[in-house]
């Protein structure tokens, strides 16, 4: 019997660790693991890395997380939205350090830490300055730059549908970055509108397979950072 | 329905409109391209695509098959493009992650990407995500992977700034986001190709005499290019 | 309107020329596109470079291609599968040349050359006769092998059912190589037991979308190799 | 239900039969574990999993979830495991493609991989996938990816060869499948494991001595190891 359920986001993220790396799926808002982030918030862990492609907009969820001085670094590649203020306002005051990454080259440097792949050569960001004090090599009379693979303690994201086994299937561009990140940390926890139990899901449509997954957490009506926003919402 | 109203000036009337450009940017698209579309300008090319035509649009954040924007305050908060807005999805659309949205593009699946731009060099080199500025926040998303990898990268751009400088120069002053990697330039003044001479006059908009358009550009432009419409 | 539908394998296959490389899909039979490979063979190019785990069973399919004396080299795992004969004896014979490649590694070559990743350094055989004359470099004090990434002008690859588009869903194992096989050759070529028109599938399930395909055949009833290396064929 | 016939050897009775070592083997998975067993006898541990535990079987090929082979002639020829066997699925199983299921074996998503082997040495290096003759022809499959990636790999294997010769050695002689990767042999004699000081006994099998084991083990087994049973 394999049965990853944990009762609440609370106890899913009550071991994290101060200085923890924590992968945060999403795009924008699409796919972000809001109650998760929360619940992280209320444990209080600080100096926290957050690998994640925006910062949040508004004073919820991932730009609450900010707000409250937990984060120490970022790595991203979009650091502001419209409607992020919170992650402009720290990094003008030199509060949080910011490692700017290519999209696609996050991507793949996430993919490379949970696929055991140390480093790769890519084309992108050759001759920019993301690429200045990196390693570079010619193939084929091109100039690639040498990324290597990322990795965290945690990563957190959100999906539509998981079974006890931890498989994930996702909403629509809500997939965006948490496939790959759920494959790169130590504990991959994942917040799901619906819990089934295994052999529900179709096993030719499954996305994320069950052996990357290490908890679910079952959060029925997950919010959203717009209408969150647009209620003039904070957290806490 | 009128002529251009009396006291403005030439320039302000002079050439292609936004949806000018957007206009004849779809000219040269080919039915059955996959295309990347970058935010805000670009966007407008999917409008301006002549009939008969399919094209596959491909957003970065996780789509192919991406359609029109829903009404305001309609459609599914997920269900949004690389710009954040949301979107639609049209018979045939698929989706899958950002390591195979970027597989896509780095790997040459895409025929083409129409991109913004801050500044293009005679030598194809692109400035599009930032100005250096110190207090500006550093932000570059998915334009250094769409012109390393895109077959073609189209720019849509105004021939000069907002001051008057013109954004097609000899060489880039901004931070770069690739090295030779634009194909051709679509300005309301002109379309332009990048060639290994330099740029290359493809066509003139309706109106617009060649030497006004060189001198609203920082480097030489080819004239008798044997290249005229189509890419 | 896109449709990406030829009428038949023959046609589909038309354009092969002499010294082409080509990447067929398949684990053992599961997923062997035998009416391509057959096509492939009626149709008479020589000289190829065939990239496949395998190197196929009896006198049908890939090992009639390689009997044919089509196959210049192969690109593979695994090629001494129980029942093939074809092969070894070629290989004895110094009428073919081989390349051996881990199978993880031969999967993350293919993937790498259809995402534009140059090459990339894995651990795996790393102090083994499969890393020699190979570049190395240790990461966290761990011995890596660069290994670089792997195209080809064709790609053959067997479905369950795809769209006019291209968009394809395969049947449990017979997945294996084909999505990454899709992504990594000029032209790919899909033969699908089913081909339906562009949405009717569902876009959370597809498995390849249809951008890495370029040619769709439908083949409804393909056959099996072991099926038919039990009734005693061999092809032509 | 009788003792071992007359006339038979020593040896040829002595310690545990293959099944007896598969069932010593699973003896030492903990539940929930994810297991890639070899083809061939290491498949036999999932006949021995004790009452109360579930494991999640993966095979290369590209399944998780897998389940027992039907019988014969019966299942789905493309429902295969990595020996080219028919099997069958167990609920919660997923299919996915060679990329992604090597993405679990070197990324250290599965536990343990039990495979069998020609030589294991006192360091850990494993040769089992050729034995280096002119004649043969070379085949590694997914070999050196599962000894690269997954966390724990046992080795299953008879003590000494069919001539009699130590398969546990000071260093392997036949090509290798990986470096210092072994982390337990099972054998019909003993369990031993791979220490920084070379081979340890954590067990002996039923009615088997210690002085039996070593002579017929090429490299020294400390014996008085603090670890005895579990991993």
């Amino acid at each position: 019997m394999i049965d990853k359920r944990v009762v609440s986001a609370h106890e899913a993220v009550a071991d994290v660790r101060d200085g923890a790396a924590i992968m945060i799926g999403g795009f924008g808002e699409a796919g972000s693991p809001i109650e998760l982030i929360h619940a992280l918030i209320d444990q209080g862990a600080k100096g926290l890395t957050v690998i994640s492609n925006n910062t949040g907009t508004g004073l919820v969820g991932l730009a609450a997380l900010l707000r409250a001085g937990r984060v120490r670094k970022v790595i991203c590649s979009f650091p502001k939205t419209a409607g992020s203020t919170v992650f402009p306002d720290l990094y003008r005051a030199g509060r949080v350090e910011l490692e700017l990454v290519p999209q696609g080259t996050l991507a793949e440097r996430i993919r490379a830490g949970g696929a055991g792949v140390a480093a790769f050569y890519t084309p992108t960001a050759a001759g920019t300055p993301l690429a200045e004090g990196k390693e570079t090599r010619e193939f084929s009379g091109r100039e690639h730059v040498l990324e290597h693979g990322l990795r965290a303690d945690f990563t957190l994201i959100k999906g539509r549908i998981a079974d006890t086994h931890g498989n994930i299937l996702f909403h629509r561009t809500a997939r965006n970055f948490a496939p790959m990140m759920a494959t790169a940390a130590t504990v991959t926890i994942v917040q799901a509108a619906e819990v089934v139990p295994a052999g529900e899901l179709d096993p030719e449509a499954i996305v994320t397979p069950g052996i990357f997954v290490d908890r679910v957490v079952h959060v029925p009506s997950p919010a959203l950072e717009s209408a969150l926003n647009e209620a003039g919402a904070s957290y806490p | 329905m009128s002529a251009a109203p009396q006291g403005r000036s030439q320039e302000a009337t002079l050439g292609w409109s936004r949806e000018g450009i957007a206009e004849r940017v779809a000219q040269d698209i080919e039915n059955g391209s996959y295309v990347n579309l970058g935010i805000g300008i670009p966007e407008l090319v999917a409008k301006f695509v002549p009939a008969g035509r399919t094209l596959v649009y491909h957003t970065e954040n996780g789509l192919l098959g991406m359609g029109p924007s829903p009404a305001a305050g309609q459609g599914d908060p997920e269900l949004i493009n690389a710009g954040k807005r949301r979107v639609s999805m049209m018979p045939g659309a698929a989706f899958f992650d950002q390591a195979t949205s970027f597989a896509m593009i780095r790997g040459g699946h895409l025929d083409l990407s129409v991109l913004g731009a801050l500044q293009v060099a005679a030598n194809g080199d692109l400035a599009n995500w930032s100005t250096g500025a110190d207090d500006a926040i550093p932000a570059v998303g998915g334009a250094m992977d769409l012109v390393a990898g895109v077959k073609r990268v189209f720019v849509m751009t105004t021939h000069v700034t907002k001051e008057g400088s013109p954004k097609l120069v000899e060489r880039c002053t901004y931070p770069l986001t690739g090295r030779g990697v634009v194909t051709r330039v679509y300005s309301d003044l002109a379309v332009i190709d990048i060639t290994p001479r330099g740029f290359a006059l493809v066509e003139l908009a309706p109106g617009v005499a060649f030497d006004f358009v060189q001198e609203r550009t920082g480097a030489p432009i080819l004239r008798n290019s044997t290249r005229r419409t189509g890419a």
